[in-house]
């Protein structure tokens, strides 16, 4: 319920360490954007900016086009899950859920009732009466989020919510999230490092590295068209693999095996040198016309999928191929890749060209 | 000032209570006297601040609400009589003292002041003359005896002569030297020699009324009532001397 | 025995136990309220000047008790302005009062609860500070709800500290209170005193109960530990 | 390098809460167990009892046959990765992974020598010489790795030690975590929620659940042969399907949905009333001869998959398929299992019986 | 002005400064270990008494320092058992020397230095010490390397407090080791007396010693804040 406007966001931790630099974003009212990028990109540090725990060294932020810089936390209504919790030691699982509803005087009732109603969603309710030195890691994320989620504040941020849970709770918390978010329709900051997560609960995704905005869109603009070879090495688990080949007029030539392409899907006007991406599950086993052979270097068995190592003009790469399929390492494999996904960066830029 | 006492509603027939700093040593004597005289005046309550004579000077040259003052220093009354809070008038000097040698109760070695030179006389203790009258006058009798040298480097000063006192009950000092009233609280000790008179100036007690006092007619009365002939027996019993 | 239990229920064994817990309790709890507020404060502000106040706040700990009642009674003393407006207004000074046992007391045990209470501040995780500000409590809120309790360890050790001091406070007092029985004689000048006067059952009994005093005080804050 | 056996190892705190019970797990010399369960089933208790730092309330611990219920952590020889790291925080990170090392009198140089390598494999050369608090949430955790793997310990315990990673970060750390086991041997006891971590890292898996263990295997015989409801929906991200049907002679009733199957592949000696376990991925299009058509609820794209969320006989259940078929919610599509992959389990006990 | 330079300069203003620092200093040092590690005993063990034996150490806290004193000169006095050990192992009785004076000063700051170390100890994160436990380390190098700096701000606040109240020991000091000038005279003793005999120039002159002494006290355990 309320739009934000990050304006030149700059930290620079002890005079000279930048951990955000020159950060642009203009949030509206409403949205669910994530934030991802490599560990020590700067996503905290932007958060903690939001909610006003960490002065701005330069740049402005606006909440509701109003400029917060120098407005107190507790004036900026935000609730906040703190990447290592910061729960309350001294006090309950309840008290500690209760605890911003009580400083922002709801009803004794009404803090009872949303309080267990979140302890219900997050499976707490056993807990509701310890303290957290006598939780585990998964209970104390737990009640981090539900001493936000119990809140109705302007802005909900969340700095890797679910990190601590085991998948099928997280895939549960994954769809609450969601839910309370389609019926309270807070605007959100969401820090994810799990791929799942930041695809399909953003409206957009904003993709960090070192305290720079890499790109901005939604996850299928980010996962299809990435802007670099960057944004495109760091969204997609296992990762796009890139080979460094160069152009000819009617294909592509990785160290010495050469790949015929049909000219549309070609990039024109660029230099010969170039690095081409090709994401794990865009290669498959072909036995009637495959591009090339390989030898499989290892296999790593994975339930549904199976990723396969191997290499194609000596430049390693993984592609994933379904579990029925039995392969050995040292077997070899005829490949293919689906020529209609794969993209091209300049090799000096690295900038995505095509 | 005077004028000024008598706009004052003395409590006619109501209580009176009246504050008397007196110095410490006074207080046996003291808890006697209270009792007789407040059986005698039902209206008056005495209340006792006792203490050093050095505190007590300086918290009545401060304002303490004090209608009497009995010291056990000659000079610190003095200091009041200049700053004015006391006239010559209302104040006497009451009692006096005498200064006595003290050892521990079973040591057989010291008999008289001058055996405070022997060898085997290790530590002599007397209040810190600038602080303690009992030390000052201490100290002057040996000067006047001619042994201040020769036990100068043994020399312990105390605090107060209550410290001369444990030292000596304790067997920490070979000796001390403290008023006869205060040897007599403990059995502890034991008295080998008092020192002439003449050796140190006389050791004077003087008591006086405080000019602000609220209470100048009661206290009046008691001031007069301490100069009686059974109030000063009382305090020979203690072992002052009248003055 | 007799007389012993005679002297232990007698008014003038037990007033010096009234007057001294009367003046540590009251003396220990504005000490506690206004040495935690202080430590705060000065915990988390930085400025110029600050260790010359933070000295001067430590001076009772140095001083020797007596001198510290000496300046307590010149400045609340009859030519001081603090002293004309006391006089003023409760028409007597306050000198020799209850409640100028009560001051002696918190001088001399506002640097134990300060720097106690200080230290705790100064350990505790500031990102809880931060979660409550965030979940909207100002900073009064903050400070009770959850630097108090944070920092609680320290809270008690700096209570038991200034309390015992209070209790065991006896030169500043001496000088400024005066030793007035039932109004201002505490329990140490009680034992002095008697001590002075060689009666040592008094003093023996009375060294017992500041014992048993403190050592009911130790218990009530045991629960925490 | 060096065996361990936990003997009905049980933890109860406050006298009633019982957090691990009757735990047997014998560990071999230089195996690599990873724990998984939901969170609060006593996967980090069970490491701290291991470590030393939590009493055993009754059974018993082995280390290479010696009883260790009573011997101090220090002699224990264990290199831990704390669930909360445990940094030291008046040390700085290089002094954090070189503190066990001086402990255990290693020379200076070598010190010097094992925390710059380390350091190096985490990313952490930057920060050497930084304090923990000055440190993004990852660099912490990798700090907390750090100062166990410089250590060359008998046992090495990791309590989720890649949970604040970035995907593309833990995938490289994961593959130097093995790289590491094939290198010094070293006995390891690893709790993850990560599915990827616990399939590919695991020699056996142990899949835990109250406190209590519910299968010990490898991680294909758990993936493939769960022993229960538990472990099937468990493990598999997204879960196992589960519909309650009843078996005829020649097939499954799923509510009003017949589904023909071959005797061979239906259990045997079974009461009718049942419970078929279908995971995702063993779903498919089939256009030819589907085993029935399906309203699609919803569309969850995942980058390289889609999950499609729809009923089969009113009960709900999701199926990945390849993201380069394009899907909308609201369309009707033909669908088929693998049958040759569903599982069946008992409605009552919920144990598998085929 | 010429008079008060040489007061300043003169051996016997400066003498009770020297006392004074060496007494502090040394007394201080003996009681930030030993408090230290008593408190980190106590600390960590529960045991049937702990109240008792901890009231014991606090009672120095509560009685008068006189009181004090004449304990000390009754425990090591020439009729003790301590006492006669010590006259027998040094040729010479301990009271009214230098050591005494330390002794004193001891007594008195230990219950602050161990209260305020043991709040630091109780406040911290045990999961920290269980790291270096299994990182190997012994119980007196997770002293040193881990409780240690993990509860330093509650060990400086306890230095603080024990140095300060080492230095500003009084009574205790008057009574054990006398007021020997140049040997045990320290500044409070000085003040003192020069207040009550109304040397009010030296007076002030030590008292901005003591002042200034506490000030580079403060400013030298700064820099850890
Ligand atoms: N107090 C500090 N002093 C100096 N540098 C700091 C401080 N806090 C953080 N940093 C640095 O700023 C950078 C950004 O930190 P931040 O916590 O925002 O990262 P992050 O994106 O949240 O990473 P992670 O995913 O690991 O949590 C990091 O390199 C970190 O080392
Ligand atoms: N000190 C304690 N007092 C009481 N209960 C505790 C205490 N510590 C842990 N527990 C409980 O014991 C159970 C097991 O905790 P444990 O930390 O081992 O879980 P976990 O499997 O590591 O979970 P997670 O994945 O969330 O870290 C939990 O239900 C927890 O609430
Ligand atoms: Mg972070
Ligand atoms: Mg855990």
């Amino acid at each position: 319920m309320a739009n934000l406007k990050l304006q030149q966001l700059t930290k620079v931790y002890n005079k000279n360490e930048i951990a955000v630099k020159d950060f642009n974003l203009d949030i509206k009212d409403k949205e669910f954007i994530v934030f991802v990028g490599p560990s020590g990109c700067g996503k905290s540090t932007i958060l903690r900016m939001v909610a006003g725990l960490e002065d701005i060294t330069h740049g402005e932020l606006f909440i509701d086009n109003q400029k917060m810089n120098d407005v107190s936390s507790k004036d900026r209504d935000i609730a906040m899950v703190f990447q290592n919790y910061a729960l309350y030691p001294h006090m309950t699982v309840y008290q500690n859920m209760a605890f911003g509803l009580k400083m922002r005087k709801q009803t004794k009732t009404e803090i009872e009732r949303r309080v267990n109603e979140a302890a219900a969603i997050l499976g707490l309710k056993p807990f509701l009466h310890r303290k957290p030195a006598a939780l585990s890691g998964g209970q104390r994320q737990r009640v981090a989020l539900g001493r936000a989620i119990v809140r109705d504040a302007n802005v909900f941020l969340m700095d890797e919510p679910l990190s601590s849970l085991d998948a099928k709770l997280r895939v549960q918390m994954r769809s609450e999230i969601i839910s309370l978010h389609s019926r309270l329709q807070t605007t959100t900051i969401y820090v994810t490092h799990d791929q799942t997560e930041a695809m399909t609960m953003a409206t957009r995704l904003v993709v960090l590295n070192h305290g720079q905005i890499q790109q901005i869109g939604t996850p299928k603009e980010v996962y299809e068209q990435p802007v670099n070879v960057f944004v495109a090495g760091f969204i997609g688990s296992p990762a796009m693999n890139f080979f460094s080949g160069s152009l000819t007029a009617s294909g592509l030539k990785i160290g010495d095996q050469y790949i015929p392409i049909p000219a549309g899907l070609l990039p024109q006007n660029s230099s010969q040198d170039i690095i081409i991406g090709v994401r794990p599950e865009d290669m498959y086993i072909e036995s009637a016309t495959p591009m090339f052979h390989t030898e499989i270097e290892a296999v790593e068995l994975l339930g549904a999928d199976t990723m396969i190592n191997a290499g194609l003009g000596d430049q390693p790469f993984t592609a994933r191929i379904p579990s029925s399929i039995a392969i050995e390492p040292g077997q070899t494999l005829p490949l293919s890749i689906h020529l209609n996904r794969m993209l091209f960066f300049d090799s000096q830029s690295k900038n995505r060209i095509f | 000032s005077e004028s000024e006492k008598s706009k004052e509603p003395v409590a006619e027939k109501g209580k009176v209570e009246l504050t008397i700093s007196a110095a410490a040593s006074l207080k046996d004597a003291m808890d006697v006297i209270q009792a007789s005289y407040e059986d005698e005046h039902p209206e008056v309550t005495l209340t006792f601040n006792f203490g050093g004579s050095g505190s007590l000077q300086q918290q009545i040259s401060q304002g303490a609400p004090v209608d009497l003052f009995f010291s056990a220093a000659e000079d610190k009354f003095d200091l009041l009589v200049a700053e004015g809070m006391i006239t010559k008038d209302n104040s006497i000097d009451l009692l006096g003292n005498e200064l006595v040698l003290i050892v521990p109760e079973e040591d057989t070695t010291i008999k008289s002041f001058s055996d405070l030179t022997k060898e085997n006389v290790s530590k002599i203790s007397i209040g810190t003359p600038e602080i303690v009258p009992a030390g000052a006058y201490g100290k002057e009798a040996l000067e006047t005896m001619n042994l201040w040298n020769e036990v100068e480097s043994n020399i312990v000063y105390a605090k107060d002569v209550r410290q001369v006192l444990s030292y000596v009950e304790t067997g920490n000092v070979s000796a001390g030297i403290v008023y006869k009233t205060d040897a007599l609280l403990t059995d502890k000790v034991k008295i080998i020699a008092t020192a002439e008179a003449d050796t140190h100036t006389p050791i004077i007690y003087p008591v006086g009324i405080i000019n602000d006092s609220k209470n100048y007619d009661a206290t009046k009365e008691f001031y007069e009532y301490l100069q009686s002939d059974e109030t000063i027996e009382i305090f020979e019993d203690y072992g002052f001397t009248a003055q | 025995m007799d007389s012993l239990l005679n002297s232990i229920f007698s008014e003038a064994f037990l007033s010096p136990i009234w007057v001294s817990l009367k003046i540590a309790i009251i003396a220990g709890i504005i000490v506690i309220l206004i040495g935690t507020v202080a430590a705060r404060f000065f915990a988390r502000k930085q400025f110029r000047g600050k260790a010359v106040i933070e000295t001067l706040l430590m001076l009772p700990m140095v001083l020797p008790p007596t001198v510290v009642g000496f300046f307590l009674i010149v400045i609340f003393g009859k030519n001081s302005w603090a002293g004309q407006a006391i006089t003023w207004l409760f028409d007597r000074p306050i000198i020799f009062t209850w409640w100028a046992a009560v001051i002696a007391a918190i001088v001399v045990a506002f640097p134990l609860m300060y720097q106690s209470a200080k230290s705790g501040f100064l350990a505790m995780d500031r990102d809880i500070e931060n979660a409550a500000r965030v979940d909207g409590a100002s900073e009064w809120k903050i400070f009770f709800f959850i630097s108090i309790p944070l920092a609680s360890k320290a809270l008690i050790s700096g209570s038991i500290l200034s309390f015992a001091r209070a209790l065991g406070e006896f030169g500043a007092t001496l000088m400024f209170a005066g030793n007035i029985p039932g109004e201002t004689q505490t329990l140490p000048i009680a034992i002095y005193i008697a001590i002075d006067s060689g009666n040592m059952v008094m003093a023996w009994l009375w060294v017992i109960a500041i014992v048993t005093l403190s050592f009911l005080m130790l218990l009530a804050v045991r629960v925490k530990e």
